[in-house]
């Protein structure tokens, strides 16, 4: 801001000055590291895809996907070892960069999440091999049409979506940008950064190709309708305060600016542009978290695209959209709190209510599972109203919880297949207990989690936000809450009841064998699931110790 | 010796374990085991009996505290026994009877193959009854209360593949509960009102209560009486208890079991004699059951439903006696003591009869049995001569005692009361002369097909009428010396007074007229009653098949509609309640929940419709949503 | 600290459970004797526990304290009083006999597939119930306590719906329909009782700040820890009702009937002898303990409740054409008994509901289980289809009635006690909730000998003609059932022991004492009054 | 000129932009529309910078124009991969998902 401020003296000035005079922004890159990390890799990746001979391509990418995942995962932690969480928390690369407790959390969680996530895009063991070729659950070639004869041929010629690697690490980067944006103009950048590798990603389904690319059409047309609100509410924020700067913004929301020029005290005035800029911005984040009304393209994505993208895109999108929700409400608007509160409350009713109550008749697990998300968008939100640090707290403990639970759930979904691909309609899952119990006892135990049983992380997650909203005197989102979740808990019930009790059926689906990849995705989701319900507490101390945000 | 105590029970429990846990290996030897060892209960009683005799008239008390049952804060009750002379009273009669009733069962069930079981039964009743008589405090006794009544239920039901059997078991059961409440109650209040129920210090206390506790508590021990004793208006199941095999009928629903109600209200004096209303209340029972019971018996053809209708008015008479306190407890207790000779007496004569006859019951299909059966005839004679208050013998003695304290009560009251208890001997002497001639006079009525209402043994055949075997006939023979003798035993220089006055009390009361004027009217009746039964069934031929007959005779053949009664509102009432409330549970509290879910799936499916497919709904929402929030942020500030 | 009893007793079954459930499917046989022996171990275990438990000492004995989640306030405290000796007991000794009832109940059909291990499954899960009623039973944590009162409900879920009753009215699919509607009529009820529960102690902890029963008991002896009215009259109904399902009280009783009808008689024992008392035993635990005031501002409503439950459930089971769900409707009454005797607030009644807890337990185990080993042999739950059985099958039977006299609390078994304790109990305060409730006692009476008359006694039905006499293995299940009922029933101290003291703590947690006796009597045992 | 003007020409815009992606059909006028929303903020943008009197909005404005640009690379690419599907590019057309 600073820069700017001094460039636009310049230019109004005469022009006869220098161009030296300008200083170069100082980028702390150590501290950015892991964001850097994946987008250089990201950028190697399409390179790779230009270069390395098409054989070799998924080894490579694969191998530098998670090499760099692994990479940036190490930065973060190293940051965090080195006490930018908590002490050393600042605001890097020129105001536009956070780096403290909560960017540092988040980012953690999504490179987490992202790697079991690369490990289901990278299966190849499910599909049976076409023409003596592995293949992953991605197009042949995403460019051709469905059952044409190009099509066919880039089956024959075993070819590989392999893009989706350095998509996948596009959009990662971006998620781990959104959540530490400092100013509007990167959150902007950001959404849109994570967006638009997602909308592609959408689209490169190997089966169902049609659903695949109706999704990935209205996921982009609503996310980009979307991104137009948050950005006119960018504008308006800005014509507010005169800057886009978090800080700058808060100052001026809450009447402690030092410097006021006569057009900002104009505009400083006019309070709605303020809400009307703050009430945008958060239909774009609301969107991307799915909140209801906002919710309304998360099933049908949800169920068209590849289902590793779905679990990906589920556990990811949603962490990075709450971290820059927090970081918004927390950092930018806390002096609105009691503007935004009442409205957050509805919201989040609505929104626990709508997703548990349409849930209970769905018959598609992918959709099933998206509803249940909108449900968990409620839960969340009550944590994120508490507007206090247990608050904080609870939300970064849940996004983790919920994040591990549901790439685990899609990667059980993935198993589950017929002639036609994965079987994800409910009446197929009947019996399945009976015929591959252990299969279904994992799902039963993300299920369980989702439904928040106690000894699961969703329970350690659920009384976490819970507790917070009603220390923060949220009491009667609490039991709405409590109510809600007892509803949510019958869905989820039916599917336990469908896979155990009902006898399975002559044609059911099979359940196939997958490799070391999606079994460790599913391990890993299993045990976090576990260790978060018996043993929270080390979890917890990280989310306490990361619940500061640097202003 | 006070350790003796607990082997008076300990015996037949013994008995009853090993003949209900001994399996089939004790077919062969189980009756014997179970005779035994009622007598060897018999043996210790005397035993006990005759060192009571050695010690002086008040220190005759003995207590046996074996250990604390029931510890808890403020509520103690201990397994303790104490045997007075009223409790030895009772245990003689209990184990003798019961001996006597062992060696007739040996004969009686020789061809049941469940004989083991039945002796188990037998033991298991005595081994309660005598818990019941010897507790030393109501829960203990209320133990031992329940006790017969499960032996009673198990008995009566003992042929259970006889719906009717079963029917009546259950019924029996079912009516003693209710006065089992009645009990309970009694012993909650004395627990709320002394904070003990043992008999010691609850009597000590009784001074010290209201007297409106101590009528309640009164109250309710007559409701429990009521129950176990069959008096109106608990009486209703005594009747069809004589669906149990007869030794049964004679040992429990004659001579012991259903005198326990009369042992209950002596036993509480303390508490009665504090509460004369409650004792009002006693009376009036009892002599309303007195006649009920009297009537009853007149009308039946059933030999032993007549007979259950004599008991039922001579347990009347006791409890009548029982209610008129002091002046009355020990003669209820002594005509307790001789009814339970002679009628005792008098089943195993019917089961007698009834063993010659095929199992047949129907008095209107004996007739002449005399001939046949003389041993039968003879003790059954002499415990009718018993029973109508013969002179000299005991039911003479006994009756003509609680007749003189009837009007002894003094006033209206006591008019009232004699006046019932002299037409009672009356009726007594009618239906009981009935019985006699039915069974035992004019010609042979009965037809070559047996009715079926015996037990399974009821074949078709001609019956041929035969005297019993000695195991049966003795105890009938040592039964009728008892109905002899016992009356005037008692009554020589007051013995039986004597013996009792120092538990019971005694107050003679002002009869306002003489002993003898009493006696001399009970006489009168006394004839006037075999007289009329004389003229109906003596004369003229009895038909096979018994005639409308009058109102009252109807009446009294149906236990004057009571049960009828009963059936409507108690038992199609509650099946009515019952199926409603199955009702009410299936479709209101189930239905709600169910409802409650149908409507949350309902909700669903028509929210899921929103979810149409299409992009630009979609849009709108996303659109509309956006107008919400920015009109609730800016209402918010304006608000 | 020293050896952890508590803990070890709770873990013995959850191992089992594991072990059981990794036997390989062929060895299925192993797997059964697997759960027994350790079902025994847990006995042994519970036994010790009872042995060092001093009635004298502490008020809660054997305790231990790990940190668990100190951000939430949450402790890993464990430790018992006399009614939690009392309940880890009868759990204990239950479930062997559970298992050598069930034994056959979970053999595999032919048709199912060879990955499907149903009766590793079954004996499993058993003992993980078991692991959680004990650990549940041993919790002084609030919040310890709810993770396994909620955990409980799933491995039982597992158990009712995946483990019918063979012999089950109509189709297969029918009854696999059934089935599944009562295990999620089960969990359903259970879990918003306990997600209201939740709600209930998350405002404890914003409250109180932490979680520890004797810290909150404590404090709000002390009045250091004081809540408004109405915030803690809230609290209670939360904590009330979860209890309040699961053990159940009318109206939120309806799961029951069904839960034990569909599932096999093993665990109709196991859910209505052991489970439930879960229910009870933390009213009297937790709602007393932690909100006095408010419970006794409850008192009214709950004890009508409770007669209703005892009338209206006696009356609803004589109404039964079903065995297992006649059973249901008496142990709902009977529910009644135990919860009035806990809210009548007197020692005689919170002693006799306690007693009332384990007596229940047994006299229902007995019931249930012979009339499932009645039941596996006609195929049949219906009461008309049987009849007559005394004659072919008299120890059967006989067990059967010893079994329903228990029911109907007859004196000299043990149920007596514990009834007559409470009625006194709650007579002593309120005469007339009293008085109504020994309606109860001919209630019982009725349903009671209606059952084994309809079933037992009158000519033999051609069905049950061929009917064999039990066996050895279900006799040596039922017999040392019947012996305790019997022992407890003339020897209760052994367990009145026990308990008093804890009751009286209770007692003054809710600062009550027994109202006092008109006349003061001074004890002078024997001889009459003249 | 008041810059309050352009705001109100912004606003204006962005109300077309979004009507017009309420009420098409075609994928690609959808899209247009989406375009003329994110135009509308630069304009905003831009007539902001000009009131505050500081580059922020304007440079705000360019980088909107790249993203936009990204935008419509991905954007097309779908919306064309869906038509040659398809051969029809109405966003109503694609509802296989529903309920």
């Amino acid at each position: 801001m600073s820069t700017l401020t001094s460039a636009h003296s310049l230019w109004t000035l005469a022009a006869d000055t220098p161009a030296d005079r300008i200083p170069a922004p100082t980028i702390e890159y150590a501290q950015l590291a892991p964001t850097l990390i994946v987008v250089g890799a990201a950028v190697v990746g399409i390179l790779v895809e230009a270069f390395v001979p098409r054989r070799s391509r998924y080894y490579v990418q694969v191998f530098l996907a998670l090499a760099a995942l692994a990479s940036a995962f190490a930065a973060v932690v190293g940051l965090a070892a080195g006490g930018y969480g908590s002490s050393k928390a600042h605001i890097a690369a020129m105001g536009a960069i956070a780096v403290d407790g909560p960017a540092l959390f988040l980012q953690g969680t999504i490179l987490l999440a992202s790697v079991v996530a690369v490990f289901t895009f990278a299966e190849r063991r499910l599909d049976p091999a076409a023409h003596g070729n592995r293949v992953d659950s991605f197009a042949a070639q995403a460019a051709s049409v469905p059952g044409s004869d190009s099509e066919k041929a880039a089956v024959k010629a075993g070819f590989t979506t392999t893009e989706v690697f350095p998509l996948a690490l596009f959009a990662i980067a971006g998620m781990l940008i959104f959540p530490a944006a400092n100013d509007l103009l990167t959150l902007f950048v950001a959404l849109e950064v994570f967006s638009l590798p997602l909308y592609l990603l959408c689209a490169v389904a190997r089966r169902q190709r049609l659903m695949s690319q109706e999704a990935a059409v209205k996921y982009f047309l609503l996310g980009a309708f979307s991104s137009a609100f948050l950005l006119f509410g960018i504008a308006l924020l800005y014509g507010y305060a005169g800057s886009v700067s978090y800080a700058v913004i808060a100052d001026v929301v809450d009447g402690t600016i030092t410097k006021i020029d006569p057009a900002l005290a104009g505009t400083m005035g006019n309070d709605a542009l303020l809400l009307m800029g703050g009430a945008l911005i958060l239909t774009g984040l609301l969107f991307k978290v799915g909140a209801v009304p906002f919710h309304m393209w998360t099933p049908d994505v949800y169920q068209g695209a590849p289902t590793p993208v779905t679990g990906f895109m589920a556990a990811a999108t949603k962490v990075a959209a709450f971290g820059a929700l927090l970081r918004l409400l927390y950092v930018v608007l806390p002096g609105l709190r009691w503007d935004w509160r009442p409205v957050m409350w509805a919201v989040a009713i609505v929104t626990m209510l709508a997703g548990a109550v349409i849930a209970v008749t769905q018959t598609d697990v992918k959709r099933l599972l998206a509803y249940s998300s909108v449900a968990h968008a409620g839960f969340i939100l009550a944590g994120v109203i508490a507007t206090s640090a247990e608050g904080v707290q609870s939300v970064l403990f849940y996004l983790l919880a919920y994040s591990f639970v549901t790439i685990g759930a899609f990667a059980v979904v993935t198993l589950v297949r017929d002639a036609g691909g994965e079987a994800t309609h409910l009446s197929k899952w009947a019996g399945l207990g009976r015929r591959s119990p252990l299969t279904a006892a994992v799902f039963a135990v993300f299920l369980l989690a989702f439904a928040g049983i106690p000894l699961t992380s969703g329970f350690t997650g659920k009384f976490a936000v819970f507790s917070a909203a009603a220390e923060g005197g949220a009491g009667a989102l609490v039991v709405i809450g409590v109510l809600s979740s007892a509803i949510a808990a019958f869905f989820y019930i039916r599917v336990i009841v469908l896979m155990f009790f009902s006898e399975p059926k002559a044609d059911g689906p099979t359940v196939a064998v997958p490799s070391p990849l999606t079994m460790t995705t599913i391990a890993v989701g299993v045990a976090v699931t576990l260790v978060l319900g018996l043993a929270p507490q080390y979890f917890l101390d990280l989310a306490g110790q990361a619940s500061t945000f640097v202003r | 010796m006070e350790n003796l105590i607990a082997l008076l029970i300990a015996a037949p429990l013994l008995g009853a374990v090993v003949l209900l846990c001994g399996g089939r290996r004790l077919d062969k030897t189980g009756h014997w085991l179970g005779t035994l060892l009622a007598a060897v209960s018999f043996g210790i009683g005397v035993v006990l009996f005759a060192d009571m005799l050695g010690r002086g008239a008040d220190d005759r008390t003995l207590t046996q505290n074996l250990y604390t049952w029931i510890p808890v804060e403020g509520f103690q009750a201990d397994m303790a026994f104490q045997l007075d002379q009223l409790s030895m009273t009772f245990v003689l009669l209990i184990s003798g009877v019961g001996t006597l009733i062992h060696v007739y069962s040996i004969g009686y069930m020789e061809h049941d193959e469940r004989r083991r079981r039945f002796f188990g039964y037998l033991n298991l009743f005595v081994a309660a009854m005598l818990l019941l008589v010897l507790a030393d405090n109501y829960l203990l006794l209320y133990f031992g209360w329940e006790g017969v009544g499960l032996a009673s239920y198990l008995l009566i039901g003992f042929w259970q593949h006889k719906p009717s059997a079963a029917t009546a078991a259950k019924k029996a059961f079912l009516v003693n509960r209710v006065g089992d409440m009645g009990l309970s109650i009694a012993i909650m209040l004395m627990f709320t009102t002394f904070g003990t129920f043992a008999f010691g210090p609850v009597f000590g206390a009784v001074g010290e209560a209201s007297e409106g506790k101590l009528t309640a508590i009164g109250l309710m021990l007559l409701l429990a009486a009521c129950g176990k004793s069959a008096q109106v208006p608990l009486q209703s199941w005594l009747g069809d208890a004589m669906e149990g095999p007869t030794p049964v009928s004679a040992l429990i629903h004659a001579a012991t079991m259903v005198t326990a109600g009369v042992y209950l209200i002596v036993r509480s004096a303390a508490v009665f004699n504090g509460a004369p209303d409650a004792q009002l209340v006693v009376t009036v029972v009892g002599a309303v059951t007195l006649l009920f019971g009297a009537i009853v018996g007149c009308a039946k053809d059933d030999i032993k439903k007549a007979l259950a209708g004599s008991t039922m008015s001579q347990i009347g008479y006791m409890i009548l006696a029982a209610g008129l306190g002091p002046i009355g407890y020990v003669f209820a207790i002594m005509h307790l003591v001789t009814h339970g000779f002679f009628k005792a007496g008098l089943f195993l004569g019917a089961g007698s009869v009834m063993h010659g006859m095929n199992d047949e019951v129907d008095m209107r299909k004996y007739g002449g049995l005399r001939k046949y059966m003389p041993v039968t005839f003879v003790t059954f004679g002499l415990g009718y001569l018993a029973i109508i208050g013969f002179p000299g013998l005991s039911g003479f003695f006994s009756k003509d005692m609680i007749i003189e304290a009837a009007f002894a009560k003094g006033g209206t009251e006591g008019w009232i009361l004699g006046g019932v208890t002299l037409l009672g001997a009356g009726i007594t002497a009618f239906y009981m002369t009935r019985v006699m001639l039915l069974t035992f006079f004019g010609e042979k009525r009965w037809q070559p097909t047996a009715s079926d209402s015996g037990s399974a043994a009821g074949s078709g055949h001609e019956p041929h009428p035969h005297e019993s075997p000695k195991s049966m006939t003795v105890p009938m023979v040592i039964l009728a010396f008892g109905s002899v003798f016992a009356g005037a035993f008692f009554e020589i220089g007051e013995r039986f007074l004597k013996w009792l006055e120092p538990v019971t009390g005694y107050s003679h009361g002002n009869p306002p007229v003489s002993a003898m004027t009493v006696t001399a009217a009970t006489m009168v009746m006394l004839l006037v009653g075999v007289g009329i039964a004389w003229a109906m069934y003596g004369k003229r031929p009895v038909p096979v098949v018994a005639p409308r007959g009058s109102f009252l005779t109807r009446a009294a053949r149906r236990d004057l509609y009571q049960d009828d009664f009963n059936h409507v509102v108690l038992v199609r009432g509650g099946e009515h309640l019952t199926r409603s409330l199955v009702y009410v549970d299936h479709s209101l509290v189930d239905g709600v929940v169910n409802g409650t879910a149908a409507s949350v799936g309902g909700l669903s499916g028509r929210l899921r419709k929103l979810q149409n497919g299409y992009a630009r709904s979609y849009a709108v929402s996303m659109f509309g949503g956006t107008a919400i929030l920015i009109a609730a942020t800016l209402l918010m500030r304006a608000v | 600290m020293n050896f952890p009893l508590l803990t070890v007793t709770a873990a013995v079954p959850a191992v089992g459970a594991i072990l059981t459930a990794a036997v390989p499917a062929a060895r299925r046989t192993a797997a059964k004797w697997l759960a027994l022996f350790f079902s025994l171990a847990t006995l042994a275990l519970a036994v010790l526990v009872a042995v060092r438990f001093e009635p004298g000492g502490d008020r809660y004995q054997l305790t231990e304290s790990r940190a668990w989640i100190p951000d939430f306030g949450v402790r890993y405290e464990l430790g018992v009083d006399g009614i939690g000796v009392v309940l880890i007991g009868l759990t204990a000794l239950l479930i062997p006999f559970v298992i050598a009832a069930g034994w056959h109940d979970a053999d595999p059909l032919e048709t199912s597939s060879k990955r499907w291990r149903p009766t590793q499954g079954f004996f499993a899960l058993i003992l993980m119930v078991e692991a959680m009623v004990i650990i549940s039973f041993e919790a002084t944590d609030v919040f310890l306590f709810y993770i396994f009162f909620e955990a409980m409900l799933i491995p039982m879920y597992f158990l009712i719906g995946g483990f019918g009753d063979r012999a089950h009215l109509g189709s297969d699919e029918n009854a696999a329909a059934q089935r599944s509607y009562a295990a999620v009529k089960f969990l359903l009820y259970n879990l918003v009782g306990g997600l209201i529960m939740l709600a209930a102690v998350i405002g404890l902890y914003v409250v109180a700040g932490n979680f520890s029963l004797q810290e909150i008991t404590a404090a709000r002896a002390a009045g250091t820890l004081d809540m408004a009215t109405n915030t803690e009259r809230l609290l209670f109904l939360g904590f009330f009702f979860a209890f309040a399902v699961k053990a159940p009280l009318w109206p939120l009783h309806t799961w029951l009937p069904n839960a034990m009808g569909e599932s096999t008689a093993p665990v109709a024992v196991l859910i209505t002898a052991v489970v439930d008392k879960v229910g009870t035993f933390a009213m009297l635990r937790f709602c007393l303990g932690l909100f006095p005031d408010a419970s006794k501002w409850a008192t009214p409503v709950i004890l009508v409740l409770a007669l209703i439950s005892i009338v209206y459930g006696a009356l609803v089971a004589v109404g039964q054409r079903d065995i297992k769900r006649l059973v249901a409707y008496a142990s709902i009454s009977h529910f009644g008994f135990i919860i009035l005797g806990i809210f009548a607030m007197t020692s005689q009644g919170q002693s006799g509901a306690t007693l009332y807890m384990v007596n229940h337990g047994l006299s229902t185990a007995a019931l249930m289980l012979v009339a499932g080993f009645l039941i596996s042999r006609r195929g049949s739950r219906l009461i008309a289809d049987y009849g007559g059985v005394q004659k072919v099958a008299p120890v059967l039977a006989g067990t059967f009635l010893i079994g329903g006299l228990a029911t109907l609390s007859l004196p000299g078994l043990a149920p007596f006690v514990s009834e007559f304790l409470v009625l006194v109990g709650t007579f002593a305060r309120y005469p007339v909730v009293g008085i109504v409730a020994t309606v109860g006692i001919v209630l019982a009476a009725l349903y009671t000998l209606v059952l084994y008359q309809r079933t037992m006694t009158g000519p033999v039905k051609e069905e049950v003609r061929t009917m064999p006499d039990l066996r050895l293995r279900e006799v040596l299940v039922v017999a040392p059932l019947i012996a305790l009922l019997i022992g407890l029933g003339v020897y209760p101290k052994v367990l009145t022991d026990i308990v008093n003291p804890a009751v009286e703590h209770t007692m003054s947690d809710v600062k009550q004492t027994d109202p006092k006796p008109e006349v003061a009597v001074e004890a002078k045992n024997g001889e009459e009054a003249k | 000129m008041n810059p309050v003007n352009y705001l109100y020409l912004a606003a204006l815009l962005f109300t077309i932009g979004a009507t017009g992606v309420l009420i098409r059909k075609n994928a690609i006028v959808l899209f247009m529309c989406v375009e003329l929303m994110l135009n509308a903020c630069n304009l905003a943008f831009v007539a902001f910078s000009r009131m505050h009197g500081n580059l922020d909005g304007q440079i705000i404005a360019f980088f909107t124009m790249v993203v936009a640009a990204a935008e419509v690379v991905v954007g097309l690419a779908i919306i064309v991969s869906l038509f040659r599907t398809r051969h029809s590019a109405s966003v109503d057309d694609a509802s296989l998902m529903k309920l």
